[in-house]
């Protein structure tokens, strides 16, 4: 029978995964995707405590990390439009400069 | 056959998590981003008949919405912009850096498994179906959930709206071409 | 305790302090005959302030007289207690007569800073003042550091070339002695108090107080090893004023760099404190430590004696001459004090006037010299006496007095010390005459190679005899020597209460440390309980 | 009040003469004049005063015990520890005392200096005004120094005058202060005498160690009961320490160097001070302690051996000198040495007696002599004199009659006295005095020998000087005068006193049958102690016999006789005197030797004197650098801790303080490295950082 365990191994593969994701790719997309795999992970965790607790909140909650997701990757896309016009590149390690 | 039957549930998970985590190695390894946004998109869908699993329609239906649709036409919509202006999108890995990125991120799993495993002891007193019900009387898991949202959890929900509108202005001054940047080219060029 | 007359006391030992007072803040630095009239006047009234103490110190009256006794820290049990005995009475008259000398010698010696210098030289007579008439042991231990500070200022401004050193020298040398004296005087107010919890001894349980004659009563009581420990410290403090053998060192340079005056007074009355503290506070307070320390000091004394002759013969610079000679008094002096019997103790008493006087003298002598020639080397000078016969006459006064010649003071001094010191070992009397004949042949030698010869060097040929000012600092010298020397005997009767009482306070010493000069003991069994009532062997 | 009441006025005339001469005439320079009266009138007085007292006493007091007047109480020294055990105060008087001893003494004492001050004021006169004053205030000075010596009633006083008379021989020796030997002349007297008061203050302190009193009829009376020999230890010791005092003042064999130096004072200070008074105290304080000495055989025995030894010695050496005054002196050192032999046999009224009347021809030949100096302008070498009898009658008479005196020709004082003395050394050998009979022989054989020399050299010093010609340059020869009558007076007082001086006070009644016509030893007598009564020295009767003593002075007058044709035969005859000029090349070490006075001061300079500064340089440089070093090092050690403290403080806490400031610097240097803009760094170094977290949370947990 399928116990929150199962979900909560689940999500820990993919948030690791995600994790890797965001700290090994250069390119500045991949790394939101990677970031946008993580929200995947967490929210799983939440349902999955929500269904074997009974409460509610945790899908509340999931709900709320899908909104805060989406308005992070909005962000996240403008700076790559922002950084693509100033740099023309969308690699990671040359944006290593505070000045514009 | 029967077994299947049986274990139908079980199975069903096993596949759906293997997806998962497939999708989840393609967005990572995948050289070129758009693979890795299909794969990306994939995941979501997998994530999304989790949920239902779950007892959380309501949140199946947003995930699909708000990610499938909204997020990742976003992600594409970027892809597309970035491939047209001819940018170098290859050498995808910092190959100095892999080996210890997986360490870390193994670390971090392990400790985050250990203080879930502690957790999964808790016990709540409503079971599953407790998801559904509104004073009482099933309805649903969309009504449950919203009667709990407008009442219980207004004020995040309204702080969230708010996080939401900051955004919204946020890309858009990224998106702009305005004349501040330009300034700061001619300064720079002068 | 004599309280009349008492006021006089406390005015002696402050007019001084009123008149440097009054010349720091009523005269300005340039009108120097102000200053020098006003140091003058004021030394001058000190004096005459201190002749009515000679005639109204009743011989046979209380210990101490012209008592006052006046609360100073209560708590502690310190108190401001003024008073005197004959012995002390001597000592006061000396540092007034010398100290009034010192100023009026000072005119033409100091160009320099002249205001500073005259309350320099009467703060440091108040300091010498407060210490013979302090009762109190911590008024005693105040006064003998302020003693300290002027000297050092007197050597370290208006000194010789190498004045600093000399001067730092003498004040870290006598601070030391005076610290670990200050060791000895807390552990015997403690024993006497509320004892030492430290070293678990346990105190007598009196009030605490530091008055010296309550201290003498306890005396007795004091444990003998406690005893040698006070002592100790006791002796170190004094025996670097003395100065006596080891720590003799400070002396020449002090006297070699000091002004004239600033020597006159060192050498008159301050070498007197090392000994003056031996008899007020080492002998009665430490019976028992005395008595035994009567060998190793008796042989110090000796070597002083005969060491400081020898090396006075060395010399050639004349100060340092008479400063090694003084060296040599002073261990007659202590020779004669622990020689522990009455006619010992009468002539160190009596010699240590006497050596204020001659040496005193001599240092004037030798400033009048410098004053004219401004060198002090015996080479520089021969046949003096044809140029400068009046100074020459004067000079053959002193230097007689101190080699110790019949109808001259020196004589009587040394005549009781060693006979006192034969009473008590008859190769003591055997050394130390031995150094009578030395201290003839240096003092003749540097008297010979200075005064006669021909006049040789043509610097000396120009030397003017002495004014009548400068004959007038040392004709009061020589009266007294003569005084002394033909007629001591109202000296002798003044000290004699004084000798009395120290030698009955060291006779309450314990058997075992019984007084070894009684050549056969009766048969007094040694071992039976010591506190059993001391018997009085002998007589 | 009768004269002798007053005694203590005696010693005062000539103390006030002295202050009178010295602070007044002195200082304001008076003429000669003044000087000369105030000095006259002061020992004048002593001496008219003196006797008056004497004779008054002698008059109306017992002889036998001596009239002690005290003056003040001088010193009190409390009650003091005996070596006798039991206490005994300390009490010294200034006290005077007229007995026999002390009569003899001023009398002779105050007539010989009168005579002398007579005689000054003409030898001085070539002098300034202020030398002059106070040549006198000295002389003085050391008539009221010798009074106080001569009467002095206790060991003190006595030495009070002691050390008095030691200062004004200092003074008067050191009185031509300019020239630099008669200076040094002057300190070595002082100096000897020193050493010799050294032995004398501890006689003092062990009289009062064993008898609590210092007082001389205290002691004699002490003495005279005690017949145990408990005391003879004592007074031996007492005795011998005594004794030390009287060589150095008395110039006796190891400490008479400095009276041959002594010459160099003027000639009247020369007669008075070493030859009539001065030197002859440690004579008088011998007969003065007689009672230690005859109780210690010892101590007799040890003053006898050197009395004689000396006399012999020093006759030698005034063999050989050519320096008139320099004969005299050594021939003082011989007649002292008699002296002190006759003490040492018992004869202390003999040795009295020599005193007084070798004061008079003493005193006579020093005058002459000079008188001789003064007239040949200062010049003392007799090689340059001669033929002076033309010239000087007076003085070559006076010369010669004291000359004869000396070398102990009878009937005059010279004679009486040596012979009595050396037939009491040889009644001494005789008798066995406490079994030392063999010595006393030989110092009689040596004593013998001695007249003999003294003879000798005293006739050679005047066929020298008075006969032959003038060897003196023409000039010198001019003004050859005889010499004013102050000065010949005195001389001729002083003749005179030698001729009928030795039979009117001693007259050798012993020859004669007519033991009391000897008016000194009658006199003396009861001051002897166990002259009457137990005496073992010399029993009532005579153990010599009447026959011997006559034999006796049939050999001394012989052996005089001797030494005076010698002489004769070798200076008188030939004026080149080749003969004894011939002796000197036969036997040139034995002249040598006699003529440096056997090397003994220079034996004296390099040991002694050469020593003490030796040793006194040592002890300044040990005391520089040894015991300064100790005060320096403590310095350094100081100094040294400070410096370290200030290196320790310097390094070691700015160490630490630069070495922060260093490490912060490379530790920036690594983590810039880090804040390179590498957002995927940052990215993993917030994993690990929450990594690092959950672990600290969980570990804790």
């Amino acid at each position: 029978m399928i116990t929150a365990t199962h979900y909560l191994a689940l999500s820990l593969v993919m948030f690791t995964l995600g994790l890797i994701g965001v700290m090994v790719r250069r390119n500045f997309i991949t790394v939101l995707m990677s970031l946008e795999l993580i929200f995947n992970a967490v929210n799983l965790n939440l349902i999955a405590f929500s269904f074997r607790l009974g409460d509610l909140s945790g899908q509340i909650l999931a709900i709320f990390v899908i909104t805060v997701a989406a308005a992070e990757a909005a962000i996240g896309l403008g700076l790559i439009i922002a950084l693509t016009r100033l740099k023309d590149t969308v690699i990671l390690d040359d944006a290593n400069e505070m000045r514009s | 056959m029967d077994f299947l039957v049986s274990h139908f549930a079980e199975i069903l998970f096993y596949i759906l998590a293997a997806l998962a985590v497939l999708g989840s190695v393609g967005v990572i390894t995948l050289k070129n981003p758009v693979n890795a946004a299909l794969s990306l998109l994939g995941t979501f869908f997998i994530v999304a008949v989790l949920f239902v699993l779950q007892h959380a329609e309501f949140l199946a239906a947003v995930q699909v919405m708000v990610y499938a649709g909204g997020i990742m036409v976003l992600f594409l919509f970027v892809i597309m912009l970035v491939s047209v202006k001819g940018l170098k999108t290859q050498a995808a890995f910092l190959s100095p850096l892999v080996p210890v990125a997986i360490i870390g991120a193994i670390l971090v799993g392990a400790l985050i498994t250990s203080a879930v495993l502690l957790g999964v002891f808790a016990t709540g007193d409503g079971g599953p179906e407790a998801l559904q019900m509104v004073d009482g009387a099933v309805l649903g898991n969309t009504e449950a959930v919203g009667m709990v949202l407008y009442t219980k959890y207004l004020v995040p929900f309204e702080v969230v709206s708010v996080v939401l509108l900051v955004a919204m202005i946020g890309a858009i001054v990224f998106g702009r071409k305005d004349r501040f940047i330009e300034e700061q080219e001619g300064e720079v060029g002068s | 305790m004599e309280t009349q007359y008492a006021y006089l006391l406390n005015l002696i030992c402050f007019v001084p302090l009123v008149g440097a007072l009054f010349i720091v803040f009523f005269l300005d630095k340039e009108n120097s005959r102000a200053i020098k009239m006003t140091a003058t006047v004021v030394a001058g009234l000190d004096f005459v302030l201190s002749l009515p103490l000679w005639f109204l110190y009743k011989t046979d009256g209380a210990e101490f007289q012209f008592v006052t006794k006046l609360d100073w820290i209560p708590s502690v049990g310190v108190q401001y207690f003024f008073g005197v005995d004959g012995f002390s009475v001597l000592l006061i008259l000396l540092t007034t007569l010398l100290g009034l000398i010192a100023v009026y010698s000072s005119f033409t010696a100091i160009a320099h800073r002249e205001k500073e210098y005259y309350v320099f030289l009467l703060l440091l007579q108040v300091g010498m003042l407060g210490v013979f008439c302090s009762l109190d042991f911590i008024l005693f231990y105040v006064f003998w550091e302020v003693m300290l500070v002027p000297m050092y200022f007197l050597i370290g401004v208006w000194g010789g070339p190498r004045k600093l050193y000399a001067a730092i020298k003498f004040f870290l040398f006598t601070l030391v002695g005076s610290v670990l004296m200050l060791i000895g005087i807390l552990a015997l107010y403690f024993y006497n108090s509320d004892g030492m919890a430290a070293i678990g001894l346990p105190g007598l349980g009196n009030a605490p107080t530091f008055s010296i004659p309550s201290l003498y009563e306890i005396a007795p009581q004091v444990p003998p090893e406690l005893q040698f420990w006070i002592f100790l410290a006791f002796f170190v403090g004094f025996a670097i004023k003395v100065p006596m053998f080891p720590f003799h060192t400070w002396l020449p340079d002090a006297h070699v760099e000091a002004p004239t005056a600033g020597s006159v007074i060192l050498a008159g009355v301050l070498l007197k404190m090392g000994t003056y503290g031996f008899i007020r506070l080492s002998l009665p307070l430490l019976p028992d430590a005395t008595i035994k320390a009567v060998g190793w000091i008796g042989w110090l004394s000796i070597v002083a004696i005969i060491y400081g002759a020898l090396v006075a013969m060395a010399q050639k610079d004349m100060k340092k001459l008479v400063a090694y000679s003084s060296v040599s008094h002073m261990g007659f002096i202590t020779l004669g004090m622990f020689a522990l019997n009455e006619a010992g103790l009468r002539g160190s008493i009596l010699q240590m006037l006497n050596h204020g006087i001659s040496t005193g003298a001599l240092f004037l002598l030798v400033g009048l010299i410098y004053e004219r020639r401004h060198n002090r080397m015996i080479s520089e000078y021969g046949g003096i006496a044809k140029v400068m016969p009046i100074y020459a006459m004067f000079f053959l006064v002193i230097t007689l007095s101190s080699i110790g010649l019949p109808t001259l003071n020196g004589f009587i001094g040394e005549f009781l010390i060693l006979i006192g010191a034969f009473a008590h070992k008859w190769w003591w009397a055997l050394f130390a005459t031995s150094g009578i004949v030395l201290g003839a042949g240096y003092m003749l030698w540097m008297y010979q190679r200075v005064f006669f010869g021909e006049l040789s060097n043509e610097k000396n040929k120009g030397l003017k005899d002495l004014n009548l000012r400068e004959q007038w600092t040392i004709i009061p010298l020589i009266i007294l020597a003569f005084w002394i020397g033909l007629y001591p005997k109202p000296f002798l009767d003044r000290m004699a209460p004084t000798v009395d009482r120290v030698m009955e306070r060291v006779a309450t010493a314990r058997p075992e440390a019984a007084l070894p000069m009684v050549v056969h003991v009766s048969a007094v069994d040694q071992h039976e309980e010591h506190d059993e009532a001391a018997t009085e062997h002998g007589e | 009040m009768s004269f002798y009441d007053l005694i203590w006025l005696v010693p005062l005339f000539p103390l006030a003469g002295a202050l009178i001469n010295g602070l007044v005439t002195h200082q304001l320079g008076l003429k000669k004049s003044v000087a000369n009266i105030v000095a006259l009138i002061g020992s004048g007085l002593a001496l008219i005063w003196g006797w008056a007292a004497v004779l008054q006493w002698y008059f109306t007091e017992d002889h036998t015990v001596s009239y002690v007047v005290k003056v003040f109480s001088w010193i009190s020294g409390g009650d003091l520890p005996l070596l006798s055990g039991g206490t005994a105060p300390l009490e010294v008087a200034a006290s005077y005392q007229v007995d026999p001893t002390s009569a003899v003494m001023v009398c002779f004492v105050t007539l010989v200096g009168f005579l002398i001050h007579l005689y000054s004021v003409g030898y001085m006169h070539s002098e300034s005004d202020k030398a002059y004053s106070r040549y006198f205030s000295y002389l003085n000075l050391f008539m009221f120094a010798m009074l106080t010596l001569v009467l002095g009633s206790n060991l003190l006083v006595l030495f009070v005058g002691w050390e008095g008379v030691g200062l004004c021989s200092y003074l008067l020796i050191g009185f031509y202060y300019e020239k630099e030997w008669c200076a040094s002349a002057g300190m070595k007297a002082f100096i000897v005498n020193r050493i010799g008061d050294f032995g004398f203050l501890l006689a003092i302190f062990f009289t009062f160690g064993w008898f609590g009193t210092l007082e001389f009829s205290e002691l004699f009376a002490v003495l005279s009961q005690h017949h145990g020999d408990a005391l003879v230890g004592a007074a031996t010791i007492i005795g011998v320490l005594l004794f030390i005092g009287a060589i150095g003042k008395s110039a006796q064999i190891p400490l008479f160097v400095w009276l041959p130096d002594a010459m160099a004072g003027p000639t009247p200070v020369s007669a008075l001070i070493h030859a009539a008074t001065m030197v002859t105290a440690g004579v008088y304080m011998v007969a003065r302690c007689n009672f230690f000495y005859q109780l210690s055989p010892n101590a007799m025995l040890v003053v006898a051996v050197i009395g004689g030894v000396t006399a012999i010695f020093a006759a030698t050496i005034g063999l050989t000198q050519n320096d008139i005054k320099k004969v005299l002196a050594y021939s003082t050192v011989s007649q002292l040495g008699y002296m002190f032999l006759a003490a040492g046999v018992g004869a202390y009224i003999a040795a009295i007696f020599h005193v007084v009347t070798h004061a008079f021809f003493k005193a006579c030949l020093f005058l002459g002599s000079g008188s001789v100096i003064h007239a040949c302008g200062g010049e003392q070498d007799m090689r340059k004199m001669g033929g002076l009898k033309k010239y000087m009658p007076k003085t070559y008479w006076t010369f010669l009659i004291a000359t004869i005196a000396i070398a102990g020709i009878p009937p005059l004082a010279g004679f009486v006295s040596k012979d009595a003395i050396l037939a009491k050394a040889f009644e001494a050998g005789y008798t066995d005095l406490n079994g030392f009979g063999g010595a006393y022989y030989g110092l009689w054989i040596l004593g013998l020998c001695g007249a003999a020399l003294t003879a000798f050299y005293m006739f050679r010093l005047v066929f020298m000087t008075f006969d032959g010609a003038f060897r003196g340059g023409e000039e010198a020869e001019h003004h050859l005068h005889e010499s004013p009558w102050t000065m010949t007076l005195p001389l001729q007082v002083l003749a005179f006193g030698s001729v009928i001086g030795g039979l009117l006070i001693g007259f050798p009644g012993i020859l004669f049958h007519k033991e009391n016509w000897n008016f000194i030893e009658g006199f003396m007598g009861p001051m002897i102690l166990g002259a009457h009564g137990h005496g073992a020295a010399h029993a009532g009767g005579h153990a010599v016999s009447f026959g011997l003593e006559w034999a006796l002075v049939g050999l001394s007058v012989t052996v005089a006789a001797a030494g005076i044709l010698v002489a004769y035969r070798w200076y008188k005859t030939d004026p080149e005197f080749s003969i004894p000029n011939a002796m000197a090349e036969r036997f040139p070490f034995a002249y040598k030797l006699l003529l440096n006075k056997y090397w003994v001061d220079e034996l004296y300079d390099a040991t002694i004197i050469r020593g003490t500064i030796g040793l006194a340089r040592f002890c300044w440089e040990f005391d520089a650098r040894v015991v300064d070093g100790v005060v320096n090092g403590t310095r350094h050690v100081t100094v040294g801790t400070s410096f370290l403290s200030g290196i320790f403080d310097l390094k070691v806490i700015d160490g630490i303080v630069n070495l922060i400031g260093t490490i912060n610097q490379t530790a920036s240097r690594y983590f810039r490295r880090l804040q390179v803009g590498f957002t995927q760094g940052y990215a993993m170094v917030m994993v690990f950082g929450a990594a690092l977290l959950l672990a600290v949370f969980f570990i804790s947990f």
